[in-house]
């Protein structure tokens, strides 16, 4: 049941940030928490901190955040169903290793029979397609992973 | 039949812990439709299973139907159950569960239509023989006293194409209608273009009292009355059931008026008629029917041992009811206190924030309906409840001195709540004697600051 | 009379909160003395304030007279709260008290003397009128016979000078009794130089029954009985109140001879009389008086509406008592179950650890005492229970289902308990009928396997 | 409400291990967490962790640990009525900038007109007579604070 709240993040990357440290990376059960200073990492920069959304739950987060495999997350914009490909036996929209721009539709997800085309939102190459076929997806649960340009 | 396995909870604090209460005692899986804000919440901790629907705000979320019915189908529930607020007495809800096969824990489609808007639910109340606030439409001036006779004085006269309180005039006695009348109908007629005027009963000293249903579309039950008229800007704060010195009489016309407006309109699910008590007049008027569980159910189930979230479900699951009448039997009295997060010295500011400390004491006679936890998130979205303390007594005495006592005890910390203000209602003589009406809670307010 | 402003409360726990409980409501400020181990306990958390008395084991904490006493005075209190168990009934505490001008929350060091050994209370119970289990010394064959004509069959032949059972024999027939006498004599002159042996009544099929006693030193109440009869090891399992089946006379019986007993020692605070039920003779024999509150009074306090720890500070607070026997009218049917951390497939090995849930449902008619919350630590160093669930019913068959309901709805994860063990003895056909003695649950354990 | 548990602080000293890191220091309400690598400190090298008492409550820990002010920490052996003084109005025991070794006796604490005389447990320089003269401590509480030598 360990909870950091949100002024203990706070407090955290007050201390990072006087300190002369490069990185921290944090794992405390469901939680993982890395900070690398602007500069030091060879990814892209980190934002500032996801919202504080309580990091107990199983739930993953919305924002694009640093994955430990590198790489960023695109999230589910909405709860639906989550398809690869246009309509069933179709090629998917993306696989891995395919370079996609910030407007390239990455999948389609389906509520009520209405279909959201979903762009990446970031450039990149697809490193890997996360969410299953057919399958319910949460809210800002993983979809693909990009490793941005 | 359709026993339900797997059950989508499409709401969120107390009552979503309260709907999982009975599920697991029911053995029914439980899925939580949460919102980001409240994925960490005991909810989502105590359900078989929590999806995330969307963003922090409720339309983003919580008041999605497609999303929910998606997230229903998709965890592989079998039905959904509203909770109250949000999307509770949608009709559209109600009709997309059907399409998609999924059973609605809550009435039918037509029953919601038929509650829907205050003019629909009037007119059925009237074919049912149901009293509504006396009063009619008048196009001139000489119709107008002859209507006042039936309506009586103080009354209230509208404009029939305005709305919102708008021009509205109080008349006490048939000296002053003619003048009041022609003044009206000449606003209305140079505000609207439409002279019409509508007079209405102005009730002075009103309670409201609202009386639980319980229908499977064939056998209509009543579970008594509760009085809900402690009340600050037409929000409930403080319910008890029985409702006090109510007379016998009152009380068998408040349930039969319910039941035969139940009847009426074919009600199946759980349901409350909410009346207007007139207390000068001894008379009652309809006020709406909630086509769900209300947020003061408690009070109902404390006095009649009943599990009102279990009759929901079994008669969602189309079971016939095999409770009767004469099965329910009050007994004792019950009265419920809703604490909130909100700041009563700075106008009832909401106070959301992380709650440090939330324990409530086991004392006997005390049930305490709360998503609170030490550590518990109260997000500033969504309305500002953290709990409600139902204590049960032998009297209306021993149920309010259990709740002060509760109230002394209890431990809710890092947030500031309306406490205070419940303190301050529980030892007030008027509140102890019973049977205050709607406008109690301002009088009582202003004197608030020279006590807490 | 000396009302107390500040209780120092040596003990941890569930009977910390129960006592912090009761002092909020009482407007009693709380320190409680913890061990290092405890001090971010429920009970810490919710005392006004806490004091470290010592490190985790309970001989450099708990058990510390002088430090208790020393932290009691060190922070202001004028009163000290024993709980059960560590200092409860040591007269050494109470004695400390009276020297250090503290009120101590329990009977007098004279009480407790009078309660103190197993000797000294039987003598008290003989000379107060309270039947004990028969028996007498035999010094030679020819008297014994003479004896067991009181005595009765079967009976137990002890060694005088032994102890711990060693060299106990049974014997259940006059013709069996002069060999096995013989054997006995011959054996205690060899083992401890002495032939002298005691023949006792053996209660082949005994219940444990016992009686609540509230008393100022001069008025003398009972709060009617519990029967405790489901034990494992003479640890209590499940109690109840009242003892189902038993017949009136008995019941009536036994409450009269708790007072008997109490008076008779001029007992000054709460109190329990435990006695054994012989049920096949209709008979029952005093076993120990407990001076102090005792876990299972929850039960006694659901029947009754009584706060037992509440009466205890006032009488030690020198009130004399309002209240009289005839307004102690218990009503309905109680039954707790001790949950503790144990796992009953590995000989209810103790299971300390981290809980990760801790969630009660808020049902009509149970009360959950537990100093239980999500991250709360249960440390080795001492019991292993976790809360005690007390279900209420119009009758008993509602209590043990209402009890059901709170097992199946209850979430406490993180740490294995002794949960199945208690549903198992609440759906067992034999615990339902009511009336089990003392070795049933012996029997039931072999059983589980195949149900859990 | 923020509380680590032991696990998490396992954790976290696993991961300051295998980090290059040679001093952290962590403070979140209540807590505050400071980890030097040994051989970095200028003060005396920090024991592995102190016992995983819940660090939520106001209690300060019993074992000697490096105080943000530097110097060790003497904290009471047990609870009692901690004195300066041998009897009222005599000298202190010590007074700051004494020099003691592990054996000077630093205070009494009094419980049950018994007094438990308290060695400084630690040769080194009086910095602080922390817990005031008559007053009762907690078993655990800092009495006083000494550079050690």
């Amino acid at each position: 049941m360990a909870e950091l709240t949100r002024t203990d993040i706070e407090d955290i990357l007050k201390l990072i940030d006087g300190s002369d440290f490069d990185h921290l990376k944090l794992e405390m059960g469901e939680l993982k928490l890395e900070l690398r200073r602007r500069g030091s990492a060879p990814a892209m920069t980190a934002p500032p901190v996801p919202a504080p959304a309580p990091v107990s739950a199983p739930v993953t987060v919305a924002a694009p955040v640093t994955a430990s495999g590198g790489g960023a997350e695109i999230p589910a914009p909405l709860l639906g169903t989550f398809w690869h490909a246009p309509r069933p036996g179709a090629e998917p929209f993306v696989k891995p290793g395919d370079v996609v721009t910030a407007e390239t539709v990455v999948g389609i997800i389906e509520v009520m029979k209405l279909m959201n085309s979903i762009p990446a939102g970031i450039a990149g190459t697809v490193l890997e397609v996360v969410a299953p076929n057919g399958e319910l997806v949460e809210h800002g649960q993983t979809l693909i992973r990009i490793q941005p340009a | 039949m359709a026993p339900i396995k797997r059950l989508f909870i499409a709401n969120r604090g107390e009552i979503a812990v309260r709907i999982i209460r009975t599920a697991r005692a029911l053995g029914i899986e439980t899925v939580l439709g949460v919102s980001r804000a409240d994925s960490g919440s005991l909810g989502a901790q105590l359900a078989t299973r929590a999806v995330v629907l969307g963003p922090a705000p409720s339309k983003d979320s919580y008041l999605r139907i497609g999303t929910v019915i998606e997230a229903a189908r998709g965890t592989g529930c079998d039905a959904i159950h509203p909770g109250y607020g949000f999307l509770s007495e949608n009709r559209e809800l109600a009709s997309a569960c059907e399409t998609a096969g999924l059973i609605f824990v809550g009435p039918t489609p037509d029953n919601l239509t038929a509650v829907g808007d205050k003019l629909t639910a009037r007119t059925h109340a009237q074919a049912a023989g149901v009293p509504v606030v006396p009063g009619g439409t008048v196009t001139q001036a000489e119709d107008a006293l002859a209507l006042a006779q039936t309506v009586g004085f103080p009354l209230l006269i509208k404009a029939v194409a305005g709305g919102g309180g708008k021009g509205m005039k109080r008349v006490d006695d048939a000296a002053a209608l003619p003048a009041q009348l022609d003044l009206a109908m000449a606003e209305a007629e140079a505000a609207f273009g439409d002279a019409r005027v509508y007079l209405e009963r102005f009730v002075t000293v009103g309670r409201h009292v609202e009386v639980q249903i319980i229908s499977d579309g064939v056998t209509v039950l009543h579970a008594g009355e509760r009085d809900c008229s402690v009340q600050r800007r037409y929000q409930k704060v403080v319910e008890e059931a029985p409702a006090p010195k109510l007379p016998a009489t009152l009380r068998q016309g408040l349930c039969d008026a319910a039941v035969r407006y139940a009847r009426h309109i074919g009600f199946r699910s759980l349901g409350t008629v909410e009346f207007l008590v007139d207390v000068e007049r001894h008379e009652f008027y309809f006020l709406e029917m909630n086509a769900r569980i209300q947020v003061e159910h408690p009070v109902t189930e404390a006095i009649t041992g009943l599990d009102l979230v279990a009759a929901q479900i079994a008669i969602a699951e189309g079971r016939p009811l095999t409770l009767t009448q004469d099965a329910i039997r009050p007994r004792g009295h019950a009265i419920e206190c809703r604490l909130n997060a909100e700041d009563i010295t700075r106008d009832f500011a909401p106070c959301p924030g992380r709650v440090t400390q939330a324990w409530f004491p086991p004392l006997p006679g005390l049930r305490v309906d709360t998503h609170m936890v030490p550590g518990a998130m109260i997000p500033p979205f969504y309305d500002s409840m953290v709990a409600k303390l139902i204590a049960w007594g032998e009297t209306r005495e021993q149920a309010i001195d259990r709740m002060l006592t509760a109230l002394d005890v209890c431990a809710l910390e890092g947030v500031v709540t309306n406490l205070p203000l419940h303190r301050a209602i529980l030892t007030d003589p008027a509140f102890r004697a019973g049977g205050v009406d709607t406008n109690y809670l301002a009088g009582l307010l202003p004197k608030l600051g020279d006590r807490t």
